[in-house]
């Protein structure tokens, strides 16, 4: 492979990669930002994943093609039932965010598997038919360079993914909402002191991160695995969660940190078609993910503030 | 009502909902839940085998448990249990397996090995943390991932491109055959000891030392901490070796106990995930971490007899698992409903 | 006579606490109604049931004749109430417009109209002298000026009630001069003002009338101009006190603590302390006199070894400390009480036991080879409980739940418990009552009388002149002179302070701290 | 697992004749996580217990036929042991995973009769059950090698153990002996789980010019096959094919009309199962002994290409199974 040919695989394959956990990820940051710690994220993927493709199984031959897009909001809806079962108990019963989210991610895979059982009588489900699929989008796509590395055999999914890092940015620096979160997730206590409603932007906040992971689990689906079992989301939410943290809490660096993440898997997928490295044990190839993400952190991210607030319940009138 | 007797029904409430969401669910896909529950009671303790097979399931939640809620009181969040326990896992049975000592020695030398291990794989974020503020839950999750990737490497290296070691001398194994006498044949070993006796380390450390008094002030508020003279960052790290440590015992509880050996792993354990759970069911103290892992335990051990003697899928006890979390986690409203059922009552009187 | 608010028989528990117990405080249109009480005596707490942060569990509340029930603190903002809080209510990372527009946020097609409002702010800033940047981050600016944000959210808001908690307890006796200015101005308005304040001087000086509360419960109303500051501390305390702090004569001896050229950088790399040179003899208090931000901060943690030195040196009885560690500076001998008690004094989360050991629990008695025992850390508790007045439930209850006049003791007791030779106290009674201050005052004074050396930081001139017995003035990270409170004016201490140097005897006098300095 | 699913007894199960002449004999078996429907080895395990079922009149249940799933490697032992307490006759461990646990076991209950399959344990009361993967991925490597356009080919696989070490060798010999000039692109993703390395991986072989992959990944493997749809419905034309492992994988292949399945690698666990159980049924449980199926007893094979391969491919590719079986060649477990 020459080196463009490499760049050419490596950056699409990247993004297409991150996709879903720019999605998650950002889903994070609007929980984390309003002060709810929410590890949940990967159970809430899960319930995407299953639902995206329940749905798509069963209304493909209703919705022809737009199945897939349909199947996001049948996810994304069901996704954001459950996160209000962690809205609820973080914010209104004062839960352990922490326990709470690891709740959501047992109750999620146990609930998905058990109804996958009755719905199917086996383990995984069938086969969707109509899938995300790929294209090369006309005329940009010719450009030279540009054209290969980012609108050839492209996913609208990527392209969704990255519009709603941007609208999230817009929303979370630019809005009188995303100033209220933000204030919410610092310093509650002053937020209420401003009359806002510290319970009401977590419900909303905690819900959007619900809304977020569940197109993310079911755009995984819907582009990767095309059914559903044990083993479709295993361990996406927690790479979505190193993201947010990753990118500082903030939309456009999770987005960064989840496109660094697909970087780094592709490399060691490219990695073993030169010759060089062929030589070296696969472990390497294996690992580098993972290593290159902690030099990175320790070598240029360094000190991440969390939102001051994060994992704490607040409670009205208390020091 | 007493607010110690509040605490206690806390979990008895949670315990007593989460089985009956749990019933309800099997009703209404048409199963009999007395008759699952039945199952669900007779896996746990149905005879001395069951009895001792979930003792044994207890042993590395208790562990995993302790090393999570040791870094929790310290501030830290480490996901990291899983690879810790992994890596663990990996050293105790590769001591076990490369050489024949007395047991005397042998036997330590394993267990310690599996401490080691985890301690160093606890290190490096806890290094990280410290002199550059990276934070602990990325490099943790990362760490997990490498601990997979490297120990099965490690073995395929170990056993000759083979898929497990050898089972390990008996001289490093924590089977007894009291033990096992005693419960028809269960793998319970002497690692519940083991266990246990770390529940009183990490309360030792914790309530009695002044290792634990920094570290527990550290996990508070670090600026003070620092004010008051305290190596704010040799505390990060140490609280995370312990940790790693204990974790690493949990993974030595599987390779000298349960398995004897240690195998090439398609993925992750889960033990050190639902150790977070069990953890914080124990709201981070020594002996909530005996409950946390006793009902965590049992009940995932319990679960096998489940499809195996009422034909119910084992998922059901997994979702009356997370309910219960679920409740436990919501303590505060249900204490509020608890005190205002006392109060009612008094009322009445 | 109108009253714009009335709250009547207000009564407000935690748990089994009564924090009010039966207060009524009437406020008049159009009056600066100043409200006293001793720490804790529940001032904050009935203010925060105004604002609606809290319900009280009795009593009602009338606005302007009207029985309101104030759920929220959007009902307060509505009804023209608006507060500025003794514990800063401001989003640290916000900036000052951001933290001022927060919850009514001026937008244009949907975005926060952020310029506009900074605008709105610079104009509110410039009218009533502020002088706040709107564009600065809060945690990079000035506790003093942060204070002023509180003040700039309320205005923004328009409130025609205003509430302030210790607005003062922060400022320079400049900024004091100017916010008291800026009361009259409202007043002049036909705005109402609550005033918390421990200073009594400022009571008599502003306010109409004064409600005084002890522990909970209403002791009754005065009018200011009928009354004067020792009835007013007899009132609160509920018995006849004297407030004059005795201070003999000092004897300075050796030197313990003896700064060279030091300077010290701040976190950006700027140089906040410029070759300072600075000593302490044992048995006299030095106090820093300065205005916030000039390099007081940096000085301190660069002689407790929190902050690294770019160059000087530090001597701690005759040995060399510049950039140890904290711990071994503390061992020197050195005793600090820091000026954010919240963030570095304690850990809010540990009861107040755990918090009076913070720098002793790994010595003997409380601790035997790494071995730590809780029942002498409860018996140390208890004993400094009793020594320095801490009001607390007890050793086990958390610093969290104290207020902050108490948790200010127990630091304070905590340190001079452990008699250093050099006791740094930074801002030791922000926040304090008068019998609190006089309290501390006087510890301060004892520790000089046995022989140690205080180095005080304050940004109050009164706390300065009273206390020390050499000044050394601060600015721009230099000490630009040192004087004796007896020979120098708070007018002269305050040029100094804002720069203007030409004293002669300043040279001199800091050459004679050096020659008595033997190497 | 075969796609020819004969089912010869529908409605028969839940009684009636069936239950006259049912047989008094009991076969259970424990699957390791991946559960009974994994399209996989548990699956096929199953589908022979099944089959064994109906063929001798049992029910499912205590004394006919049943299996336990496992939540993790530790409920193995516990599972071998339940069932073995409900007093079946022959119960199987599915997997090499199970291999310390069925060792533990069969010396624990020295009456009972174990079966493991993918694992050797030495025991009186065991019969270990090996498959020669390499044969059958041979032909498939065979299939491959003739099917080719550009000449290369790819290799995924799952984690780096003996099994998949296995096909990985046969695949690369049965290349070897059509044409030594085909380059095949190995790459192990180190898991049988991560759907998107296996996608990642299939783009980057078939970017690279390979026309062809067989994968022995799992689920990783489901990776592959979206992968090859895509490219497939991007372009009805490409030749894009994959060669699926274990079960007929020809469902995983189908996008729309076209279908990406060349064939697949099968591995016959339901006919070792069901073998196994009709000698010990008939009191001949070959304890002790380790039994490897190969191609020469329809152990491992091809799946039915449904067209895929045209008939002289099918003629060669019968060839060199011919010579397997008669001995003139030897497949190779390990890579050289
Ligand atoms: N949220 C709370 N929970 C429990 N106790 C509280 C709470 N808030 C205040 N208190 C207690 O109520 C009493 C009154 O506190 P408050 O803050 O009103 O005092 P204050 O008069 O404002 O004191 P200061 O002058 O120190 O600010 C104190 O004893 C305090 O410990
Ligand atoms: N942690 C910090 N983050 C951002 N800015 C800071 C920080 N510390 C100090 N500064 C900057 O330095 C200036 C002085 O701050 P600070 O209040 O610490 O001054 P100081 O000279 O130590 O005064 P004092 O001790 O009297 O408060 C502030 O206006 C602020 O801009
Ligand atoms: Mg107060
Ligand atoms: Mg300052």
């Amino acid at each position: 492979m020459s080196f463009l040919d490499v760049l050419y695989f490596i950056i699409p394959s990247a993004i297409f990669y991150a996709a879903p956990l720019i999605l998650v990820a950002i889903g994070g940051v609007f929980s984390e930002r309003s002060g709810v710690v929410n590890i949940g994220l990967e159970g809430l993927m899960v319930i995407g994943a299953f639902v995206g493709i329940l749905f798509n199984l069963l209304f493909a031959d209703t919705f022809g093609a737009a199945t897939p897009w349909i199947s996001l909001i049948a996810a994304m809806v069901a996704a954001l039932l459950l996160s209000l079962l962690h809205a609820v108990a973080s914010i209104s019963f004062r839960a352990d965010q922490v326990v709470s989210g690891v709740a959501i991610n047992l109750l999620a895979v146990a609930l998905s598997l058990y109804l996958v059982k009755r719905i199917f009588d086996k383990g995984q489900t069938d086969f969707i038919t109509e899938r995300f699929s790929r294209y090369n989008v006309p005329f940009l796509s010719d450009i030279p360079v540009i054209g290969p590395l980012f609108f050839t055999s492209v996913y609208n999914t990527s392209f969704f993914a990255i519009g709603v890092a941007f609208v999230a940015w817009f929303i979370i620096y630019k809005t009188p909402f995303g100033l209220r979160l933000r204030a919410v997730g610092e310093h509650p206590m002053a937020a209420d002191t401003m009359g806002i409603n510290v319970a009401k932007m977590r419900y909303v906040a905690v819900m959007i991160s619900g809304a977020l992971a569940g197109i993310g689990g079911a755009i995984y689906a819907q582009t990767i695995t095309n059914d559903f079992g044990h083993a479709t989301i295993n361990g996406q939410g927690f790479m979505a969660l190193a993201a947010m943290i990753f990118g500082k809490w903030h939309p456009l660096g999770a987005m960064g940190a989840a496109l660094f993440f697909g970087f780094a898997q592709s490399l060691s997928i490219v990695g073993s078609s030169i010759p060089i490295i062929q030589e070296i044990p696969n472990v390497f190839l294996l690992i580098l993910p993972y290593v290159l993400t902690i030099f990175a952190l320790a070598g240029f991210i360094g000190r991440a503030n969390a939102p001051l607030a994060n994992g704490k319940p607040y409670i009205k009138g208390q020091r | 009502m007493s607010n110690r007797a509040t605490n206690l029904l806390v979990p008895i409430v949670s315990v007593i909902l989460g089985l009956l969401v749990g019933a309800v669910i099997m009703l209404a896909s048409g199963y009999n839940p007395l008759e699952g529950y039945a199952a669900l009671w007779n896996g746990i303790f149905g005879d001395m085998y069951t009895i001792g097979e979930t003792i044994r399931q207890i042993t590395p939640y208790l562990l995993a448990g302790l090393a999570v809620a040791f870094a929790f009181r310290s501030g830290l969040f480490n996901i990291g249990v899983e690879g810790q326990l992994i890596v663990g896992w990996f050293a105790a049975a590769y001591v076990g397996v490369a050489v024949e000592l007395p047991k005397i020695i042998h036997l330590p030398l394993a267990i310690i090995a599996a401490a080691v291990a985890g301690a160093l794989w606890g290190f490096v974020p806890g290094l990280l943390k410290a002199k550059f503020h990276v934070h602990e839950v990325i490099v943790t999750i990362m760490m997990n991932y490498i601990a997979l990737h490297v120990t099965n490497a490690l073995i395929r290296t170990v056993s000759d491109g083979g898929d497990r070691t050898e089972s390990i001398f008996a001289s490093a194994s924590l089977r007894s055959e009291f033990l096992e006498n005693l419960t028809e044949f269960s793998r319970l070993h002497l690692g519940i000891v083991i266990a246990l006796l770390m529940v009183g380390v990490m309360w030792f450390i914790l309530e009695k030392t002044t290792l634990g008094f920094e570290l527990k002030a550290v996990g508070f508020n670090q600026n003070a901490s620092q004010y008051a003279g305290m190596n704010v960052n040799k505390n990060i790290i140490l609280a995370m070796v312990i940790s790693g440590a204990f974790a690493g015992l949990g993974g030595a509880m599987e390779a000298l106990g349960t398995f004897e050996y240690v195998s090439s792993k398609g993925g992750f354990t889960g033990i050190g995930f639902d150790g977070i759970a069990v953890a914080l069911l124990g709201m981070n103290t020594p002996l909530g971490v005996i409950f946390g892992a006793t009902l965590f335990g049992s009940l995932k051990y319990g679960a096998l007899n489940m499809p195996n003697a009422a034909g119910i899928p084992i998922e059901i006890v997994e979702i009356v698992i997370a309910v219960i979390i679920f409740f436990v986690a919501s303590g505060y409203i249900i204490r509020l409903l608890l005190l205002r059922a006392s109060a009612k009552k008094k009322e009445a009187k | 006579m109108e009253y714009v608010i009335e709250m009547l028989n207000i009564r407000k528990e935690f748990g089994t606490f009564v924090a009010n117990d039966n207060i009524t405080l009437q406020l008049q249109k159009g009056e600066i109604h100043a409200l006293l009480g001793e720490n804790g005596a529940g001032k904050s707490t009935l203010m925060n049931v105004l604002f609606g942060l809290y319900q009280p569990e009795g009593g009602e509340i009338r606005v302007r004749g009207k029985k309101v029930d104030i759920a929220n603190p959007n009902v307060a903002n509505d009804l023209g109430i608006g507060m500025v809080h003794q514990h800063f209510m401001l989003v640290e990372n916000f900036s000052v417009t951001e933290n001022i527009i927060l919850g009514s946020e001026p937008t244009k097609y949907g975005i926060t109209n952020k310029k506009d409002a900074a605008k709105k702010v610079q104009a509110l800033s410039e009218q009533y002298g502020l002088n706040v940047d709107p564009y600065a981050i809060i945690e990079d600016i000035s506790v003093g000026m942060q204070q002023r944000v509180e003040i700039l959210k309320t205005l923004y808001r328009g409130a025609e009630i205003l509430i302030f908690d210790e607005p003062t307890a922060s400022l320079t006796p400049q900024e004091i001069t100017e916010l008291i200015q800026i009361m009259k101005r409202l007043i002049a308005e036909g705005k109402s003002i609550i005033l918390i304040t421990h200073k009594l001087k400022e009571i008599m000086d502003v306010s109409d009338r004064v409600t005084v509360i002890r522990k909970g419960q209403g002791i009754g109303t005065v009018i200011t101009s009928e009354t004067n500051p020792n009835d007013l501390a007899s009132l609160m305390v509920g018995r006849q006190v004297e407030f004059t702090t005795v201070k003999g004569q000092a004897f300075p001896g050796e030197e313990v603590l003896d700064i060279k050229d030091l300077v010290v950088q701040d976190y950006r790399g700027i140089d906040k302390v410029k070759s300072l040179n600075l000593n302490v003899r044992k048995g006299e208090i030095v106090g820093i006199a300065g205005i916030d931000g000039n390099g007081q901060s940096e000085l301190i943690e660069a002689i407790t070894g929190l902050r690294k030195v770019k160059s000087g040196t530090i001597f701690v009885n005759g040995k060399d400390v510049t950039n140890m560690k904290p711990r071994k500076v503390t061992e020197t001998g050195v005793g600090h009480i820091p000026q954010d008690r919240h963030k570095h004094g304690l850990v809010l989360d540990f009861p107040v036991g755990h918090n009076i050991s913070l720098q002793t629990y790994y010595t003997k008695p409380i601790s035997k080879s790494g071995i730590i025992d809780y029942n002498k850390i409860n018996e140390k508790a208890l004993q400094i409980i009793k020594d320095f007045d801490v009001r607390t439930q007890g050793p086990s209850e958390l610093a969290r739940s104290l207020s902050g006049g108490n948790q200010q003791k127990a630091i304070i007791g905590r340190e001079v418990d452990r008699n250093p030779d050099l006791l740094i106290a930074a801002l030791p009674t922000r926040g304090l009552d008068v019998g609190a201050i006089e309290f501390i005052h006087s510890r301060l004074i004892e520790q000089r009388d046995n022989g140690k050396a205080v180095l005080l930081i304050s940004f109050e001139l009164d706390e300065v002149m009273n206390v020390s017995d050499r000044i050394a003035v601060i600015h721009d990270g230099e000490i630009v002179d040192i004087v004796t409170p007896e020979t120098t004016t708070e007018q002269e201490l305050g040029l100094l302070m804002a720069g203007h140097t030409g004293h002669k005897d300043t040279q001199d006098l800091t050459k004679k701290g050096e020659d008595q300095h033997v190497e | 697992a075969c796609g020819s699913e004969e089912d010869t007894s529908t409605g028969e199960t839940g009684g009636g004749e069936g239950t006259e002449e049912a047989a008094d004999f009991s076969v259970a078996m424990v699957t390791d996580v991946g559960g009974v429907d994994d399209k996989s080895f548990n699956q096929s395990a199953w589908e022979g217990v099944q089959q064994f079922g109906e063929e001798n009149g049992l029910e499912k249940g205590d004394g006919g036929f049943d299996y336990l799933q496992s939540a993790s490697d530790a409920d193995y032992n516990t599972n071998l042991n339940n069932l073995i307490r409900r007093d079946f006759d022959v119960v199987f461990g599915i997997g090499y995973l199970m291999e310390g646990a069925v060792a533990e076991i069969a010396e624990q209950q020295p009456e009972a009769q174990i079966a493991i399959i993918d694992a050797v344990v030495e025991a009186p009361n065991v019969a270990s059950v090996l498959f020669k993967e390499q044969e059958g991925a041979f032909l498939a490597g065979v299939a491959a090698a003739l099917m080719t356009e550009t000449k290369k080919i790819g290799f995924v696989g799952g984690m780096e153990i003996p099994v998949i070490e296995r096909f990985e060798a046969g695949f690369l010999e049965g290349v070897a002996a059509v044409d030594e000039t085909v380059e095949v692109d190995v790459q192990y993703t180190g898991a049988f789980d991560k759907a998107e390395l296996g996608k990642t991986t299939a783009n980057r072989m078939y970017s690279a010019g390979a026309d062809i992959i067989f994968h022995a990944a799992g689920g990783t493997g489901n990776g592959v096959f979206t992968e090859a749809k895509e490219r497939k419905e991007a372009d009805p034309d490409a030749n894009i094919w994959v060669i699926g492992v274990d079960a007929d994988q020809y469902d995983e292949g189908q996008t729309g009309d076209a279908n990406v399945t060349l064939t697949s690698v099968l591995k016959g666990v339901d006919k070792a199962v069901i073998n196994i159980s009709e000698q010990a049924m008939a009191g001949d449980f070959p304890g002790g002994e380790t039994i490897t199926y190969g191609l020469a007893d329809d152990g491992v094979g091809l799946a039915d290409s449904r067209g895929a391969i045209p008939e002289d491919v099918m003629t060669k590719i019968e060839d060199f199974k011919k010579q397997v079986i008669d001995g003139e060649i030897t497949v190779p477990e390990k890579v050289e």
